[in-house]
């Protein structure tokens, strides 16, 4: 009774904030609803049975995708641009075929996911039937790092090709990422060092902790990496880092260590093993523990350089 | 046992109709700081959700998330104070 | 190991006049003596080789090459006797038109990219000549529309590149309707060698699918028409014009109508075979068509003030007696049209090398300045009479004999009309050549051409090739009964492959 | 109905709802939100279809949502910066043909 | 446990990304060489796994040596093999090509940012050629989208961004909604590899609204009419070596899915009505590519709207397998399009590439009297347009003539009216383009720019493609024979 | 039930007082500060109560010392960002820039 009265308000609640993202005239409160929705998809996730991806969502959803979103917002609405310089909606007649166009689209899907039966057998099934061959405890970890290892090398693969695109297409160092620190004759609010004093070692131990429990429990490479990545913002935010023109050899060992790494255990298991990225009789969880390591790191920079709109980072302590 | 999960669920729910009620705020603002605040009780209010279900449905992991968001709230703030601010946020 | 041999020399010949191709783009514009070298290199190896070819479908070999292109279509060479016809044909007058074009073009821009294309269409010639099937002439006719395209608007100005776009607004269309029907033939009946007499497969099918195989017959038809110019489709030839003199040569005596009227041999008699065709109703259309055209072009070629722009007109006529003689289905008015496949071109070019000559010595592209021509280039001009009056039909020269087996092969099967349409065709010959005659020989010079270099003849490279082809045309008409005359050789292609007619 | 078929459901109006906001908003910004709603729904179709099986829960979809929450982020933060470029050289918000 | 198949399905997408990966941590400045010998690695790797797809039949290497459903499997049939083998051809010649487009001195930037973009694509192609499950599929298409974005904003123009920028936003949608159909796919049958997907899942209405989602989107990615907006300016916009891919391979990418996965994993959804909306859509493509294509007054638009236009014909092959008479010959027409037109388009931009970057711009009125420094290109560039007309000798003749046989055979006169009337159009524009450049320069033309001098492998990159063509021309034979191997039944 | 899990019920019924507190003066207070106020204090003690009331139905310290740590990093977080938000409305509000006392 109260599951069902949960599971309804959180529902209503979703799609009452999605209809708000776009409907809200004020691309600002669309941004920060949009922001508050990733925080009640963790809860959605949480109410699904999946921590995994709660976790994620904490961390990407909520965390970078909004500090992400803001700092777009902010360069596209220049300073002292009055008024909602938005373009004209589309002409109602228009927005009344989208209306029936995006209505028809629900039809088919709601009707489809009706008509769906569970199938009896499925890949998840024998995921969980054969966990133990993997090496790993956790199912999401075994499927993301051995049962289908290669969607994990491919999507590491993405972000870096995110990076390396917006290397193409970012703005002028100057222009590019959250923009210059507001004020500096005001200085920085007192309480700032005692935010970063407390969030960043902690941050940096969550990623750790989530980085080993992948193997037995929620948690993994992605939300290691997506910590370390916003604790990465936020000192970007704070000039702890600042912007540079140039990737040091450092970080492009970061950016593609994790990911060449992983080939190259991938290949080797080739000869080791049975098949190209298959682990050696006994090796599984040490070679997946490892390659998490290495794609963490290949996680936290790229998305860190992608907020800060530079092809760099240099600390500048303070 | 079974009395108190559901006592943190309704808890649970409870505290999900107040989250739903503070957007009001987002939605009138007046200010970007109004609509910001808003979005900080929401962070504030999902941790409380997201501890009670973790008891509620037996899911420990969920306090891990718990722990990231209040984590993670504080970069938004920064993200949104700290850069260069413009004449219109309505 | 010597039929072997044998069997590779349609290839080498066709790589022959490929590579030619690719020598001469590769070598780019500056480099004249090579270029030279190697176009006539080009041409005499091709010409051996192919009467090399000759000999040996005398000496009884069978001259065939294939390669599979797709499952169920290859790409097949054939030498059979009709193919060396034409082939012989096309090879003799590239050669010559090779020495002309080289004094023609003397000192013009671009000369690589003219005599590239130029080797590139007698490739595709000879690739039509001897193409086995008619998945292989489908490809070399196309190609053959490719490599004539950069020659017809090689002068590069607005008007070249306009005759260009109507030249290829035709023979596109018409490969376009070619290739329908090609490919809808090889559904219907799968993939089968030209024969003699006709596909027995097609007339299988044409037994179970009348108006299928009519419609197919149409399309392939409509296809060769085009080139052939074949009224209503001649409008393009006129066009073409504009192209310099060889390539004019090269389109009306021995690359693209020849290829169209070619393409009508082939698939009346050795796709269909005449008895089908004509079972299908498709011959009379075809004979009506065919004297249509020769009269009609004859009419327009009256009007023509420009000297060649009569001759292409006298061209649109002149094909239509080769499909006349295929359409009209005995075997000596076949023999007739076969002949004047050969004799048409020998005569064509002639006229349009001296057209050359006078534009070139002269300047003069009008036939009303030609007046008093005949004393100041003798030579030429002599060519040009021989040439005209085998035209018209005068004995003993070629074009006298194919009209003349064309007119008793007529006759021979009740078709009187044919006399009328032969008889008329050589009235209106007479009546635009001879004064073209008159003026050259006989009325005073009007003008007063300036000597070019203390000459008064067309220089040697462009007079060399008229005497030539002038003497081809009388020793074909005078040596008509010998075996290896066209005649002759045309009489053994009938003899041997259609019995039947 | 049982709980997954609610958020499948759910996920359908979601669906619905970012195609909506793609067709009819034109701020850039707002049709990457757009796109972002649109990918959460698909997240969601697929954790409550893992959620139907009696007696387990499919790890499968769960690891395929984590991979496209991470290729969502790469998707979107490139957009982002592109989105930002394009302004700075235009001085457009939306694309061209989007005028009037 | 054991992986099957030939080790060189994991090495075409293996050996590309670890290349790029070098090539980043190196700089590809430091290191000039090492794309040429990845590349070449590559190519190797295609032509072992093409020769054991000819020798042995299909190959299925299950990574990880996990099964599937639980595993990911590359599958490489005559089909796969014969993508994989074009891929290789463009890509080595963009490889080769790009080499001293980029690094003559105002492209530093360009280079150090091209070489590991466009090999990581080149692994995401490989892949999206191998990979037989559809979530895989998903990633190597995002990865392709987020290569190829970028690739066409690389000179950061104005009309480049532009061109991305809604590139993307369609791509991503694109993308989200092929994701969807696989969603409800896996929620069906619990399974995502593509034939046992295609043996479980049936013919209902789930199944029809996740073909036509995922159909959608692949018809976005693969810009066929009415989807095919965004592409010419992306195209056109972009650099020579990035036009040609993206023509060439990633928007080909996406038709190639289309086919694959109505042949393998919704044959049963494959109705007359269904076939004939696709192939109707593929023919509109043809048809309004074709014609816009002849009313442009640039020469990288003519060749963008051409591809809008060759896209269309592989389509022609959905409605026409439905037909046993035509099904054979169709099938391995649309599959000798693809590649026809891969090598075709690929040496087409490159030409193009080279006048754009001799003169300085490429608008067609602008080639008359074009340089003879120039004359290799424009040869090349009329080749190449030659087998896109569908004329002989050329590879795009043979595809013509097998899917125009196919038609014919199979009564489906209209498709084959659209076959001819289409090849009629690509005359059109194709010679449109190439009467000027054999036109000559008008007379009262002032004095003409003197064109850049063009480095020679430039020069000859686009003349072998062009080449490749006609070599594939003279027989279809080889490739065809390579394509029966894992042949749907009903079209073998 | 037992003592442990009546304080428990008790805590979370609090923790649910508050968090009502809290909204209520974000939606019902005029003016940033006022709203700011509320929310940052009522909302913390909110979530304070309810994890003590959590951890006092947890099996172990670790669970409870993990509780512990969200509220403790809800605490610091809690304060600085109002502590910015405050100096960002006073400046947006044309101030001096300086942080409130």
């Amino acid at each position: 009774m109260i599951d069902r009265a949960f599971d309804l308000l959180l529902i209503g609640g979703m799609l009452g904030l999605a209809v708000q993202v776009v409907a809200s005239r004020a691309l600002f409160r669309s941004v920060v609803l949009f922001i508050a929705l990733g925080l009640l998809m963790a809860v959605v996730w949480a109410r699904l049975a999946a921590p995994d991806l709660a976790l994620a969502e904490a961390a990407i959803g909520a965390g970078l995708t909004g500090a992400l979103l803001l700092a777009a917002y902010r360069a596209l609405q220049p300073a002292g641009e009055a008024g909602d310089a938005e373009p004209a909606a589309l002409p109602r007649r228009w927005a009344l075929v989208a209306a029936v166009l995006s209505g028809a689209l629900v039809a088919a899907i709601g009707w489809a996911v009706l008509g769906l039966e569970p199938p009896a057998a499925s890949a998840g099934r024998e995921a969980l039937a054969r966990l133990g061959e993997s090496g790993v405890k956790s199912p999401i970890t075994a499927v993301l790092l051995s049962f289908r290892a290669v969607d994990t090398l491919a999507e590491v693969v993405v972000l870096f090709a995110a990076f390396l695109g917006a290397r193409v297409v970012a703005e002028p160092l100057g222009r590019a990422g959250p923009g210059p620190r507001p004020d500096p004759a005001g200085g920085e609010p007192v309480l700032m060092p005692l935010l970063l004093r407390v969030t960043v070692p902690m941050g940096v131990l969550v990623a750790g902790y989530l980085l080993w429990s992948g193997g037995h429990q929620p948690g993994g490479a992605f939300q290691a990496g997506a910590v370390l990545a916003a604790l990465g913002v936020l000192l970007r935010l704070t000039g702890r880092l600042q912007p540079v023109a140039e990737t040091s050899p450092a970080e492009r060992l970061a950016l593609v260590g994790g990911i060449v790494l992983f080939s190259a255990i991938g290949l080797a298991g080739a000869g080791m093993a049975s098949a190209v990225l298959a682990y050696p009789e006994g090796w599984a969880y040490t070679l997946i523990l490892l390659i998490e390591t290495g794609l963490t790191l290949a996680i936290a920079l790229p998305l860190t350089l992608l907020f800060s709109g530079s092809a760099g980072l240099r600390w500048r302590g303070r | 046992m079974y009395a108190v999960e559901t006592l943190d669920l309704a808890i649970a729910l409870f505290l999900l109709l107040n989250l739903l009620a503070g957007l009001g705020r987002v939605h009138h603002g007046p200010g970007a700081a109004d609509r910001m605040l808003a979005a900080m009780l929401f962070g504030t209010t999902t941790v409380a959700v997201l501890l009670l279900l973790a008891e509620a449905t037996a899911l420990p992991a969920l306090r891990d998330v718990a722990l990231l968001v209040v984590l993670l709230a504080a970069v938004l703030v920064v993200a949104f104070t700290r850069t260069p601010r413009r004449e219109e946020e309505r | 190991m010597m039929a072997a041999a044998y069997g590779l020399l349609p290839l080498a010949a066709l790589l022959t006049a490929v590579a030619t191709a690719a020598i001469v783009f590769a070598l780019g514009d500056a480099r004249r003596r090579q270029r030279t070298f190697w176009n006539l290199f080009g041409a005499g190896t091709k010409l051996a080789l192919v009467l090399l070819m000759a000999h040996g479908v005398l000496q009884g070999h069978t001259l065939e090459v294939a390669w599979p292109a797709l499952p169920g279509a290859t790409l097949r060479l054939v030498a059979d006797p009709l193919a060396l016809l034409f082939a012989v044909l096309s090879s003799l007058l590239w050669l010559i038109t090779t020495v002309y074009a080289i004094a023609y073009l003397e000192g013009s821009g671009q000369r690589a990219r003219f005599f590239g294309f130029f080797s590139l269409c007698v490739a595709a010639t000879f690739g039509v000549a001897l193409a086995g099937n008619p998945f292989t002439f489908f490809c070399f006719y196309e190609l053959l529309t490719l490599a004539t395209y950069p020659l017809v608007v090689h002068r590069g100005h607005s008007a070249a590149l306009a005759a260009g776009r109507t030249y290829l607004g035709y023979t596109l269309g018409g490969g376009a309707a070619l290739l329908a029907g090609t490919a809808a033939l090889y559904v219907a009946v799968g993939e089968q060698p030209f024969t003699p007499g006709g596909m027995p497969a097609v007339a299988e099918w044409a037994d179970r699918a009348p108006v299928a195989a009519t419609a197919v017959l149409a399309l392939l038809l409509g296809g060769v028409a085009v080139k052939a110019a074949l009224f209503p489709l001649q409008g393009w030839l006129p066009a073409a014009m504009v192209a310099p003199a060889p390539v004019s040569a090269l389109l009306h005596a021995v690359a693209v109508v020849k290829a169209g009227a070619f393409g009508v041999v082939r698939i009346i008699e050795d796709t269909y075979g005449y008895a089908l065709a004509a079972e299908l109703h498709v011959t009379p259309v075809l004979s009506a068509l065919a004297a249509v055209t020769i009269v009609y072009g004859s009419v327009r070629a009256l009007a023509q003030a420009e000297l060649k722009r009569r001759l292409a007109f006298s061209t649109v006529s002149q094909v239509s007696f080769i499909t006349l003689g295929v359409a009209a289905g005995s075997q000596l008015a076949l023999i007739g049209g076969l002949a004047h496949l050969v004799h048409q071109g020998l005569m064509k070019i002639t006229l349009f090398f001296c057209a050359g000559n006078y534009a070139e010595t002269l300047g003069e592209h009008r036939i009303d300045a030609l007046n008093g021509a005949g004393r100041r280039m003798p030579v030429t001009s002599a060519a040009f009479t021989v040439a005209a009056l085998g035209m018209m039909g005068a004995p003993p020269l070629a074009g006298f004999i194919s009209k003349w087996y064309l007119g008793i092969g007529a006759l021979a099967q009740g078709q009187g009309w044919v006399i009328g349409v032969l008889v008329a065709s050589t009235l209106l010959n007479a009546a635009y050549f001879l004064p073209i005659l008159r003026r050259l020989w006989l009325l005073p010079a009007t003008r007063d051409w300036p000597a070019r270099a203390g000459r008064a003849e067309a220089h040697r490279g462009l007079l060399d090739p008229v005497l030539l082809t002038a003497t081809a045309v009388l020793l074909a008409g005078l040596l008509a009964a010998t075996p290896l005359s066209p005649l002759g050789w045309a009489a053994r292609i009938v003899e041997q492959g259609y019995p039947g007619l | 109905m049982t709980q997954a078929g609610l958020y499948t459901l759910a996920a359908s109006a979601l669906a619905g709802i970012g195609v909506y906001g793609l067709i009819v908003r034109r701020h850039l910004l707002r049709r990457i939100l757009a796109l972002n709603l649109l990918g959460n729904a698909v997240f969601l179709l697929l954790v409550a279809l893992a959620r139907r099986h009696p007696g387990y829960v499919d790890p499968v979809p769960h690891a395929m949502v984590l991979t496209g929450i991470v290729v969502a982020v790469s998707a979107t933060a490139l957009a982002l910066v592109l989105a930002r470029r394009y302004y700075a050289e235009t001085g457009l918000r939306h694309l061209p043909e989007d005028e009037g | 446990m054991a992986a099957g198949g030939a080790l060189s399905l994991p090495l075409a997408f293996l050996l590309p990304l670890l290349t790029a990966l070098v090539v980043f941590l190196l700089g590809a400045r430091r290191a000039p060489w090492l794309p040429g010998i990845g590349a070449l690695a590559t190519v190797a790797a295609v032509a072992d796994a093409v020769r054991h797809v000819a020798a042995h039949g299909p190959q299925a290497y299950h990574l990880g040596g996990w099964m599937p459903p639980l595993g990911v499997e590359l599958y490489a049939d005559g089909l796969a093999a014969l993508m994989l083998a074009m891929t290789a051809a463009v890509g080595l010649a963009v490889t080769a090509y790009a080499g001293p487009y980029l690094h003559d001195g105002h492209h530093h930037q360009e280079a150090e940012r091209f070489w590991p973009l466009w090999l990581v694509q080149w692994a995401a192609l490989n892949g999206t050629f191998l990979a037989a499950d559809l979530f895989n599929l998903y990633i190597m298409l995002e990865l392709v989208t987020l290569t190829a974005v970028p690739l066409v904003a690389i000179t950061g123009d104005r009309a480049s961004l532009g061109a991305a920028m809604r590139y993307l936003l369609l791509a991503l949608l694109a993308s989200l909604a092929y994701l969807l159909g696989v969603a409800l796919l896996y929620g069906g049958t619990g399974t995502l590899h593509l034939r046992q997907v295609g043996e479980l899942v049936g013919a209902g209405g789930p199944a029809a609204v996740a073909a036509a989602l995922i159909t959608a989107g692949l018809l976005l990615k693969g810009a066929i009419f009415p989807l095919h907006t965004w592409l010419v300016p992306a195209h056109s916009n972009a650099p020579a070596p990035a036009s040609a891919v993206l023509s060439a391979l990633v928007v080909q990418a996406g038709v190639y899915l289309v086919l694959r996965l109505w042949l393998w994993t919704f044959p049963a959804l494959l109705s007359p009505a269904v076939g004939w909306l696709l192939g109707g859509l593929g023919a509109a493509s043809v048809l309004y590519g074709s014609l816009q294509a002849l009313r442009q007054s640039r020469l990288k638009p003519v060749i963008a709207y051409s591809t809008v236009a060759q896209l269309g014909y592989p389509l022609l092959l959905l409605p026409l397998a439905a037909v046993p008479a035509a099904a054979a010959q169709a099938w391995q027409g649309a599959a000798y399009y693809i590649v026809a037109h891969g090598l075709a388009k690929a040496g087409a931009f490159l030409a193009a590439g080279n006048i754009r970057y001799s003169l300085g711009h490429d608008r067609l009125a602008g080639l008359r009297g074009i340089a003879p420094e120039l004359s290799v290109s424009v040869l090349a560039l009329g080749l190449a347009f030659v087998s896109l007309m569908g004329l002989p000798p050329t590879a795009g003749f043979l595809a013509k003539w097998q899917l125009l046989s196919g038609a014919l055979g199979g009564g489906q006169w209209p498709w084959a009216a659209v076959i001819v009337l289409g090849g009629l159009l690509a005359a059109g524009y194709g010679l449109r383009v190439l009467a000027m450049a054999l036109a000559a320069a008008p007379s009262d033309e002032p004095v003409r720019r003197p064109p850049q001098r063009l480095p020679r492998r430039m020069v000859a990159v686009p003349l072998l493609l062009a080449l490749a063509v006609y070599l594939l021309g003279v027989s279809a034979v080889p490739a065809l024979r390579l394509l029966e191997q894992g042949a749907p039944e009903a079209l073998g | 039930m037992t003592v442990a899990e009546w304080l428990s019920v008790g805590a979370l019924a609090l923790g649910a007082a508050f968090f009502f507190t809290g909204t209520v003066g974000l939606l019902r207070f005029p003016g940033t500060f006022a709203r700011l106020h509320a929310l940052t204090k009522a909302d913390n003690l909110g979530l304070g109560c309810v994890a003590l009331g959590l951890a006092l139905q947890a099996d172990s310290a670790w669970v409870a010392a993990k509780l512990a740590l969200v509220w403790g990093v809800a605490l610091v977080a809690a304060t600085v960002s109002a502590h910015l938000i405050a100096r960002y409305t006073l400046r947006e509000r044309g101030g001096t820039g300086r942080a409130p006392p």
